[in-house]
Protein backbone atom coordinates (compact mmCIF):
# COMPACT_ATOMS: atom_id res chain seq x y z
CA UNK A 1 0.00 0.00 0.00
CA UNK A 2 1.36 3.42 -1.02
CA UNK A 3 0.51 6.06 1.66
CA UNK A 4 -0.94 9.08 -0.04
CA UNK A 5 -0.63 12.60 1.93
CA UNK A 6 -2.86 15.86 1.47
CA UNK A 7 -1.56 19.14 2.93
CA UNK A 8 -3.56 22.14 3.25
CA UNK A 9 -6.04 22.74 0.84
CA UNK A 10 -5.44 19.77 -0.49
CA UNK A 11 -6.43 18.27 2.62
CA UNK A 12 -10.30 19.33 1.85
CA UNK A 13 -10.43 17.59 -1.39
CA UNK A 14 -8.88 14.35 0.22
CA UNK A 15 -7.85 12.40 2.68
CA UNK A 16 -4.37 11.38 3.14
CA UNK A 17 -4.20 7.67 3.69
CA UNK A 18 -3.22 4.23 2.34
CA UNK A 19 -3.74 2.92 -1.35
CA UNK A 20 -2.71 -0.20 -3.21
CA UNK A 21 -1.72 1.50 -6.88
CA UNK A 22 -3.01 -0.31 -9.89
CA UNK A 23 -0.25 -2.06 -11.41
CA UNK A 24 0.04 0.69 -14.29
CA UNK A 25 0.66 3.62 -11.89
CA UNK A 26 4.47 3.68 -11.79
CA UNK A 27 5.33 7.31 -11.26
CA UNK A 28 3.68 10.36 -10.31
CA UNK A 29 2.56 11.35 -13.80
CA UNK A 30 0.21 7.74 -14.07
CA UNK A 31 -0.48 8.24 -10.08
CA UNK A 32 -2.13 11.73 -10.73
CA UNK A 33 -3.47 10.79 -13.88
CA UNK A 34 -5.69 7.75 -11.52
CA UNK A 35 -6.17 10.42 -8.51
CA UNK A 36 -8.00 12.50 -11.68
CA UNK A 37 -9.82 9.87 -13.26
CA UNK A 38 -11.08 8.85 -9.84
CA UNK A 39 -11.94 12.74 -8.63
CA UNK A 40 -11.83 15.41 -11.55
CA UNK A 41 -11.73 18.29 -9.24
CA UNK A 42 -8.36 16.41 -6.78
CA UNK A 43 -6.77 16.14 -10.37
CA UNK A 44 -7.16 19.41 -11.32
CA UNK A 45 -5.73 21.04 -8.01
CA UNK A 46 -3.03 17.89 -8.06
CA UNK A 47 -2.26 19.43 -11.70
CA UNK A 48 -1.41 22.73 -10.59
CA UNK A 49 2.41 24.02 -11.29
CA UNK A 50 2.53 25.24 -7.80
CA UNK A 51 1.96 21.58 -6.04
CA UNK A 52 5.31 20.05 -5.23
CA UNK A 53 5.18 16.22 -5.02
CA UNK A 54 7.36 14.54 -2.53
CA UNK A 55 7.91 10.63 -2.47
CA UNK A 56 9.99 9.52 0.75
CA UNK A 57 10.47 13.24 1.45
CA UNK A 58 12.35 13.93 -1.47
CA UNK A 59 11.41 16.59 -4.25
CA UNK A 60 9.66 14.70 -7.24
CA UNK A 61 10.03 16.54 -9.97
CA UNK A 62 9.24 15.04 -13.30
CA UNK A 63 7.56 11.72 -13.17
CA UNK A 64 9.32 10.51 -10.35
CA UNK A 65 8.84 6.35 -9.94
CA UNK A 66 6.34 5.25 -7.13
CA UNK A 67 5.98 2.12 -5.71
CA UNK A 68 3.36 0.33 -3.01
CA UNK A 69 6.14 0.70 -0.52
CA UNK A 70 6.02 4.59 -0.87
CA UNK A 71 4.98 7.76 1.14
CA UNK A 72 3.59 10.46 -1.60
CA UNK A 73 2.99 13.78 -0.18
CA UNK A 74 1.10 16.88 -2.45
CA UNK A 75 1.97 20.10 -1.31
CA UNK A 76 0.69 22.98 -2.58
CA UNK A 77 2.43 26.37 -1.57
CA UNK A 78 3.72 26.81 1.85
CA UNK A 79 2.22 29.59 4.24
CA UNK A 80 4.24 29.88 7.57
CA UNK A 81 5.17 32.01 10.49
CA UNK B 1 29.90 23.93 12.49
CA UNK B 2 28.11 21.47 14.11
CA UNK B 3 23.87 21.13 13.97
CA UNK B 4 24.06 21.20 17.63
CA UNK B 5 24.21 25.05 17.64
CA UNK B 6 20.64 24.73 16.16
CA UNK B 7 17.54 24.35 18.26
CA UNK B 8 13.84 23.93 16.34
CA UNK B 9 10.60 23.18 17.98
CA UNK B 10 7.00 22.44 16.58
CA UNK B 11 5.14 23.12 19.35
CA UNK B 12 1.01 22.60 20.03
CA UNK B 13 0.92 24.67 22.86
CA UNK B 14 1.13 28.67 23.64
CA UNK B 15 4.67 29.45 24.99
CA UNK B 16 6.45 32.44 25.96
CA UNK B 17 8.86 34.32 23.22
CA UNK B 18 10.08 35.70 26.89
CA UNK B 19 11.35 32.21 28.52
CA UNK B 20 12.83 31.20 25.12
CA UNK B 21 14.45 34.26 24.74
CA UNK B 22 16.06 34.03 28.21
CA UNK B 23 16.96 30.61 27.81
CA UNK B 24 18.41 31.65 24.18
CA UNK B 25 20.64 34.21 26.13
CA UNK B 26 21.94 32.12 28.73
CA UNK B 27 23.18 28.98 26.12
CA UNK B 28 24.69 32.19 23.74
CA UNK B 29 27.49 33.28 26.33
CA UNK B 30 29.69 35.26 25.13
CA UNK B 31 27.75 36.58 22.34
CA UNK B 32 27.41 40.37 21.51
CA UNK B 33 24.35 40.57 19.47
CA UNK B 34 21.18 38.68 19.79
CA UNK B 35 17.98 39.37 17.46
CA UNK B 36 14.90 37.83 18.13
CA UNK B 37 11.62 38.00 15.78
CA UNK B 38 8.12 37.07 17.61
CA UNK B 39 5.65 36.67 15.00
CA UNK B 40 1.99 36.87 16.77
CA UNK B 41 -1.44 35.76 15.38
CA UNK B 42 -3.56 39.05 14.10
CA UNK B 43 -7.46 39.32 14.90
CA UNK B 44 -8.39 40.63 11.72
CA UNK B 45 -7.87 39.72 7.88
CA UNK B 46 -7.78 42.38 5.60
CA UNK B 47 -11.54 43.03 6.24
CA UNK B 48 -12.42 40.52 9.04
CA UNK B 49 -12.44 39.63 12.52
CA UNK B 50 -9.96 36.67 12.41
CA UNK B 51 -11.09 33.58 15.58
CA UNK B 52 -7.43 32.20 15.15
CA UNK B 53 -5.37 30.25 13.15
CA UNK B 54 -4.79 26.53 12.48
CA UNK B 55 -1.37 25.34 11.41
CA UNK B 56 -1.15 22.22 9.49
CA UNK B 57 2.50 21.03 9.20
CA UNK B 58 4.43 17.36 7.81
CA UNK B 59 5.56 15.66 10.55
CA UNK B 60 9.80 14.95 9.98
CA UNK B 61 9.84 17.31 6.49
CA UNK B 62 8.70 20.41 8.76
CA UNK B 63 11.16 20.10 11.06
CA UNK B 64 14.27 18.59 8.54
CA UNK B 65 13.61 21.33 6.45
CA UNK B 66 13.35 24.35 9.01
CA UNK B 67 17.05 22.26 10.72
CA UNK B 68 18.38 23.40 7.20
CA UNK B 69 17.61 26.29 6.56
CA UNK B 70 19.20 26.71 10.37
CA UNK B 71 22.31 25.48 9.42
CA UNK B 72 22.75 27.47 6.38
CA UNK B 73 21.88 30.60 8.18
CA UNK B 74 24.26 29.64 10.77
CA UNK B 75 27.15 28.72 7.88
CA UNK B 76 26.62 32.19 5.96
CA UNK B 77 26.53 34.60 9.18
CA UNK B 78 28.91 32.73 11.30
CA UNK B 79 25.99 32.55 14.28
CA UNK B 80 27.03 31.59 17.27
CA UNK B 81 23.80 29.65 17.98
CA UNK B 82 19.90 29.91 16.19
CA UNK B 83 16.44 28.92 17.97
CA UNK B 84 13.70 28.67 16.20
CA UNK B 85 10.12 27.46 17.94
CA UNK B 86 6.87 27.25 15.73
CA UNK B 87 3.60 26.68 17.05
CA UNK B 88 1.12 23.98 15.07
CA UNK B 89 -2.74 23.25 15.34
CA UNK B 90 -4.55 25.81 16.56
CA UNK B 91 -3.39 29.08 17.62
CA UNK B 92 -5.43 31.33 19.09
CA UNK B 93 -5.41 35.51 18.29
CA UNK B 94 -2.58 37.57 19.96
CA UNK B 95 -0.48 34.21 20.61
CA UNK B 96 3.25 33.68 19.25
CA UNK B 97 3.19 31.63 16.73
CA UNK B 98 6.76 31.89 15.05
CA UNK B 99 9.90 32.41 17.24
CA UNK B 100 13.06 33.26 15.96
CA UNK B 101 16.67 34.08 17.67
CA UNK B 102 20.05 34.48 16.54
CA UNK B 103 23.29 35.00 18.27
CA UNK B 104 26.65 36.58 16.16
CA UNK B 105 29.49 38.26 17.24
CA UNK B 106 28.22 41.68 15.59
CA UNK B 107 24.71 43.17 14.91
CA UNK B 108 24.39 42.78 10.90
CA UNK B 109 25.05 38.76 10.83
CA UNK B 110 22.34 38.13 13.79
CA UNK B 111 19.95 40.61 11.80
CA UNK B 112 20.61 39.26 9.00
CA UNK B 113 20.70 35.66 9.97
CA UNK B 114 16.77 36.10 11.63
CA UNK B 115 15.88 37.88 8.85
CA UNK B 116 16.81 35.41 6.16
CA UNK B 117 15.43 32.84 8.94
CA UNK B 118 11.96 34.12 8.81
CA UNK B 119 11.43 34.93 5.11
CA UNK B 120 12.28 31.03 4.54
CA UNK B 121 9.88 29.70 7.07
CA UNK B 122 7.23 32.21 5.55
CA UNK B 123 7.38 30.91 2.03
CA UNK B 124 9.77 27.88 2.21
CA UNK B 125 9.31 25.70 5.20
CA UNK B 126 5.84 22.80 4.83
CA UNK B 127 3.29 25.12 6.99
CA UNK B 128 -0.27 25.26 5.63
CA UNK B 129 -2.22 28.61 7.72
CA UNK B 130 -5.83 28.49 7.83
CA UNK B 131 -7.57 31.63 9.12
CA UNK B 132 -10.52 30.82 10.98
CA UNK B 133 -12.96 33.55 9.99
CA UNK B 134 -16.34 34.57 11.45
CA UNK B 135 -17.46 33.50 7.81
CA UNK B 136 -15.92 30.48 7.69
CA UNK B 137 -12.15 29.34 7.37
CA UNK B 138 -9.56 30.19 4.30
CA UNK B 139 -5.89 28.85 3.42
CA UNK B 140 -3.42 31.26 3.33
CA UNK B 141 -1.20 31.47 0.42
CA UNK B 142 1.78 33.54 0.51
CA UNK B 143 1.52 36.61 -0.36
CA UNK B 144 4.03 37.95 -3.52
CA UNK B 145 6.02 40.27 -1.02
CA UNK B 146 6.75 36.56 0.60
CA UNK B 147 8.49 35.26 -2.46
CA UNK B 148 9.96 38.92 -3.30
CA UNK B 149 11.67 39.05 0.30
CA UNK B 150 12.98 35.31 0.09
CA UNK B 151 14.36 35.84 -3.36
CA UNK B 152 16.88 38.63 -1.51
CA UNK B 153 18.99 35.99 0.05
CA UNK B 154 19.77 34.15 -3.88
CA UNK C 1 1.80 59.87 15.10
CA UNK C 2 2.48 60.05 18.83
CA UNK C 3 6.02 60.66 20.78
CA UNK C 4 4.00 58.35 23.35
CA UNK C 5 4.71 55.47 21.49
CA UNK C 6 8.68 55.53 21.55
CA UNK C 7 10.21 54.38 24.92
CA UNK C 8 13.99 55.62 25.83
CA UNK C 9 15.38 54.77 29.10
CA UNK C 10 18.84 55.22 29.62
CA UNK C 11 19.91 52.78 32.72
CA UNK C 12 23.17 53.07 34.85
CA UNK C 13 22.01 49.91 36.16
CA UNK C 14 21.70 46.13 35.19
CA UNK C 15 18.37 45.38 32.88
CA UNK C 16 16.64 42.32 32.25
CA UNK C 17 15.90 42.62 28.68
CA UNK C 18 13.48 39.40 28.55
CA UNK C 19 11.22 41.43 31.07
CA UNK C 20 11.55 44.70 28.36
CA UNK C 21 10.64 42.49 26.27
CA UNK C 22 7.38 41.12 28.35
CA UNK C 23 6.03 45.11 29.30
CA UNK C 24 6.68 45.88 25.39
CA UNK C 25 4.65 43.00 24.00
CA UNK C 26 1.81 43.75 26.20
CA UNK C 27 2.15 47.18 25.40
CA UNK C 28 2.36 46.05 21.55
CA UNK C 29 -1.19 44.42 21.39
CA UNK C 30 -2.18 43.86 18.20
CA UNK C 31 0.72 44.18 16.19
CA UNK C 32 1.64 40.97 13.55
CA UNK C 33 5.30 41.28 14.48
CA UNK C 34 8.11 42.30 17.54
CA UNK C 35 12.00 42.40 16.69
CA UNK C 36 14.31 42.42 19.28
CA UNK C 37 17.77 43.65 19.29
CA UNK C 38 20.22 43.04 22.37
CA UNK C 39 23.69 44.31 22.13
CA UNK C 40 25.74 42.24 25.17
CA UNK C 41 29.76 43.34 26.08
CA UNK C 42 31.81 40.97 25.00
CA UNK C 43 34.93 39.97 27.17
CA UNK C 44 37.23 40.02 24.51
CA UNK C 45 38.84 43.01 22.05
CA UNK C 46 40.74 42.36 18.81
CA UNK C 47 43.57 40.71 21.10
CA UNK C 48 42.65 41.38 24.80
CA UNK C 49 40.84 40.46 27.60
CA UNK C 50 38.22 43.11 28.38
CA UNK C 51 36.77 43.93 32.26
CA UNK C 52 33.93 46.09 31.41
CA UNK C 53 32.91 48.99 29.52
CA UNK C 54 32.34 52.90 30.86
CA UNK C 55 29.77 54.54 28.84
CA UNK C 56 29.37 58.48 29.04
CA UNK C 57 26.87 60.34 27.47
CA UNK C 58 25.79 63.76 27.29
CA UNK C 59 22.39 64.46 29.80
CA UNK C 60 19.73 65.81 28.16
CA UNK C 61 21.19 65.41 24.44
CA UNK C 62 21.10 61.75 24.46
CA UNK C 63 17.83 61.02 25.01
CA UNK C 64 16.32 63.74 23.12
CA UNK C 65 18.55 62.72 19.81
CA UNK C 66 17.59 58.99 20.89
CA UNK C 67 13.94 59.97 20.89
CA UNK C 68 14.54 61.94 17.65
CA UNK C 69 15.29 58.51 16.51
CA UNK C 70 12.72 56.65 17.63
CA UNK C 71 9.68 58.93 16.26
CA UNK C 72 11.63 58.66 12.55
CA UNK C 73 11.65 54.88 12.52
CA UNK C 74 7.99 54.78 13.91
CA UNK C 75 7.21 57.49 11.09
CA UNK C 76 9.21 55.76 7.82
CA UNK C 77 8.28 52.49 8.89
CA UNK C 78 4.89 52.93 10.43
CA UNK C 79 5.78 51.44 14.26
CA UNK C 80 3.29 50.37 16.28
CA UNK C 81 5.52 50.87 19.42
CA UNK C 82 9.53 51.20 19.80
CA UNK C 83 11.68 50.48 22.86
CA UNK C 84 15.15 51.98 23.26
CA UNK C 85 16.57 50.94 26.13
CA UNK C 86 20.81 51.88 26.57
CA UNK C 87 23.29 51.29 29.62
CA UNK C 88 25.55 54.38 30.42
CA UNK C 89 27.95 53.96 33.34
CA UNK C 90 29.77 51.17 34.07
CA UNK C 91 28.70 47.81 32.37
CA UNK C 92 30.21 44.62 33.25
CA UNK C 93 31.33 41.79 30.73
CA UNK C 94 28.12 39.45 29.35
CA UNK C 95 25.77 42.54 30.44
CA UNK C 96 23.17 43.73 28.30
CA UNK C 97 24.04 47.21 26.61
CA UNK C 98 21.43 48.31 24.62
CA UNK C 99 17.94 46.88 24.11
CA UNK C 100 16.01 48.09 21.51
CA UNK C 101 12.73 46.78 20.45
CA UNK C 102 9.90 47.19 17.53
CA UNK C 103 6.36 46.39 16.68
CA UNK C 104 4.68 46.64 13.51
CA UNK C 105 1.90 44.62 11.21
CA UNK C 106 4.34 43.02 9.45
CA UNK C 107 8.01 41.49 9.60
CA UNK C 108 9.85 43.35 7.32
CA UNK C 109 8.95 47.22 9.00
CA UNK C 110 9.97 45.58 12.83
CA UNK C 111 12.93 44.31 11.18
CA UNK C 112 14.51 47.31 9.51
CA UNK C 113 12.87 50.02 12.42
CA UNK C 114 15.39 47.92 14.47
CA UNK C 115 18.36 47.93 12.00
CA UNK C 116 17.95 51.44 11.60
CA UNK C 117 17.58 52.33 15.25
CA UNK C 118 20.74 49.92 16.28
CA UNK C 119 22.59 51.56 13.51
CA UNK C 120 21.87 55.24 14.37
CA UNK C 121 22.43 54.18 18.20
CA UNK C 122 26.06 53.12 17.43
CA UNK C 123 27.66 56.02 15.93
CA UNK C 124 25.00 59.24 15.55
CA UNK C 125 23.80 58.70 19.33
CA UNK C 126 25.68 60.89 22.06
CA UNK C 127 27.82 57.69 23.81
CA UNK C 128 31.59 57.26 24.63
CA UNK C 129 32.83 54.29 24.79
CA UNK C 130 35.46 53.03 27.08
CA UNK C 131 36.78 49.26 27.07
CA UNK C 132 38.63 48.48 30.92
CA UNK C 133 41.38 46.34 29.14
CA UNK C 134 44.06 44.53 31.71
CA UNK C 135 46.47 46.84 30.25
CA UNK C 136 44.54 50.21 30.73
CA UNK C 137 41.31 51.82 29.11
CA UNK C 138 40.94 52.71 25.64
CA UNK C 139 38.04 54.81 24.43
CA UNK C 140 36.44 53.08 21.51
CA UNK C 141 35.58 54.46 18.07
CA UNK C 142 32.89 53.56 15.58
CA UNK C 143 33.88 51.29 13.36
CA UNK C 144 34.45 52.04 9.44
CA UNK C 145 31.17 49.21 9.12
CA UNK C 146 29.03 51.64 11.65
CA UNK C 147 29.08 54.42 9.67
CA UNK C 148 28.52 52.21 6.36
CA UNK C 149 25.82 50.31 8.05
CA UNK C 150 24.01 53.95 8.77
CA UNK C 151 24.71 55.63 5.23
CA UNK C 152 22.15 52.55 4.37
CA UNK C 153 19.24 54.37 5.24
CA UNK C 154 19.90 57.68 3.76
CA UNK D 1 30.21 82.18 33.21
CA UNK D 2 30.15 79.72 29.77
CA UNK D 3 29.98 76.15 30.64
CA UNK D 4 31.87 73.90 28.63
CA UNK D 5 31.50 69.97 28.36
CA UNK D 6 34.41 67.84 27.10
CA UNK D 7 33.58 64.54 26.10
CA UNK D 8 34.79 61.06 25.29
CA UNK D 9 38.62 61.04 24.77
CA UNK D 10 38.57 64.69 25.03
CA UNK D 11 37.29 64.62 29.43
CA UNK D 12 40.88 62.92 29.41
CA UNK D 13 42.44 66.01 28.50
CA UNK D 14 40.37 68.97 30.03
CA UNK D 15 37.96 69.16 32.72
CA UNK D 16 34.28 70.60 32.28
CA UNK D 17 33.36 73.00 34.56
CA UNK D 18 31.98 76.88 33.82
CA UNK D 19 34.39 79.34 32.62
CA UNK D 20 34.73 83.30 32.32
CA UNK D 21 35.00 84.20 28.59
CA UNK D 22 37.39 86.91 27.87
CA UNK D 23 35.55 89.75 26.36
CA UNK D 24 37.70 89.21 22.65
CA UNK D 25 35.94 85.23 22.64
CA UNK D 26 32.95 85.71 21.03
CA UNK D 27 32.36 82.88 18.49
CA UNK D 28 33.49 79.43 18.90
CA UNK D 29 36.71 79.78 16.43
CA UNK D 30 37.81 82.71 18.36
CA UNK D 31 36.71 79.99 22.08
CA UNK D 32 38.89 77.45 20.46
CA UNK D 33 42.04 79.25 19.48
CA UNK D 34 41.80 80.96 23.20
CA UNK D 35 41.65 77.09 24.36
CA UNK D 36 44.64 75.96 22.24
CA UNK D 37 46.52 79.37 23.27
CA UNK D 38 46.44 77.75 27.13
CA UNK D 39 46.71 74.08 26.03
CA UNK D 40 48.04 73.07 22.78
CA UNK D 41 46.93 69.28 22.85
CA UNK D 42 43.91 70.40 23.87
CA UNK D 43 43.55 72.97 20.83
CA UNK D 44 44.82 70.23 18.59
CA UNK D 45 42.50 67.72 19.47
CA UNK D 46 39.30 70.44 19.79
CA UNK D 47 40.05 71.49 15.78
CA UNK D 48 40.01 67.68 14.67
CA UNK D 49 37.75 67.83 11.70
CA UNK D 50 35.57 65.17 13.72
CA UNK D 51 34.20 67.11 16.87
CA UNK D 52 31.26 68.72 16.71
CA UNK D 53 30.74 71.46 18.77
CA UNK D 54 26.95 72.34 20.34
CA UNK D 55 26.19 75.41 21.93
CA UNK D 56 23.03 74.92 23.93
CA UNK D 57 22.70 71.50 22.70
CA UNK D 58 22.04 73.20 18.82
CA UNK D 59 24.88 71.97 16.62
CA UNK D 60 27.61 74.76 15.59
CA UNK D 61 28.41 75.16 12.09
CA UNK D 62 31.26 77.33 11.19
CA UNK D 63 31.90 80.66 13.55
CA UNK D 64 28.84 80.29 15.89
CA UNK D 65 28.44 83.06 18.22
CA UNK D 66 29.01 82.19 22.12
CA UNK D 67 28.44 84.17 25.28
CA UNK D 68 29.05 84.08 28.59
CA UNK D 69 25.53 82.63 29.06
CA UNK D 70 26.44 79.99 27.33
CA UNK D 71 26.86 76.06 27.55
CA UNK D 72 29.16 74.75 25.04
CA UNK D 73 29.72 71.04 24.32
CA UNK D 74 32.55 69.50 22.46
CA UNK D 75 31.83 66.09 21.35
CA UNK D 76 34.07 63.60 19.27
CA UNK D 77 32.98 61.01 17.59
CA UNK D 78 30.06 58.65 19.13
CA UNK D 79 30.49 54.87 20.30
CA UNK D 80 27.43 53.76 21.22
CA UNK D 81 25.05 50.27 21.65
Amino acid sequence: MARLLYYGPLSDLAESGDVALPDAVRDTGALVDWLAAEDAALGEALRSRRVRIIVNDVVATGAHPVTDADEIGFLPPFSGG
Amino acid sequence: MSALIITVGLEAEPFSPEEAAARFRRSAEGAGAIVHFIGLVRDSASSEAVRGLFLQHAPGLTLRTIEKFGIEAAERWHLQRADIIHRIGEVGPGEPIVFVATAAAHRRAAFEGADFLMDHLKSEAPFWKKERRASGDVWIEPRAEDYADKARWT
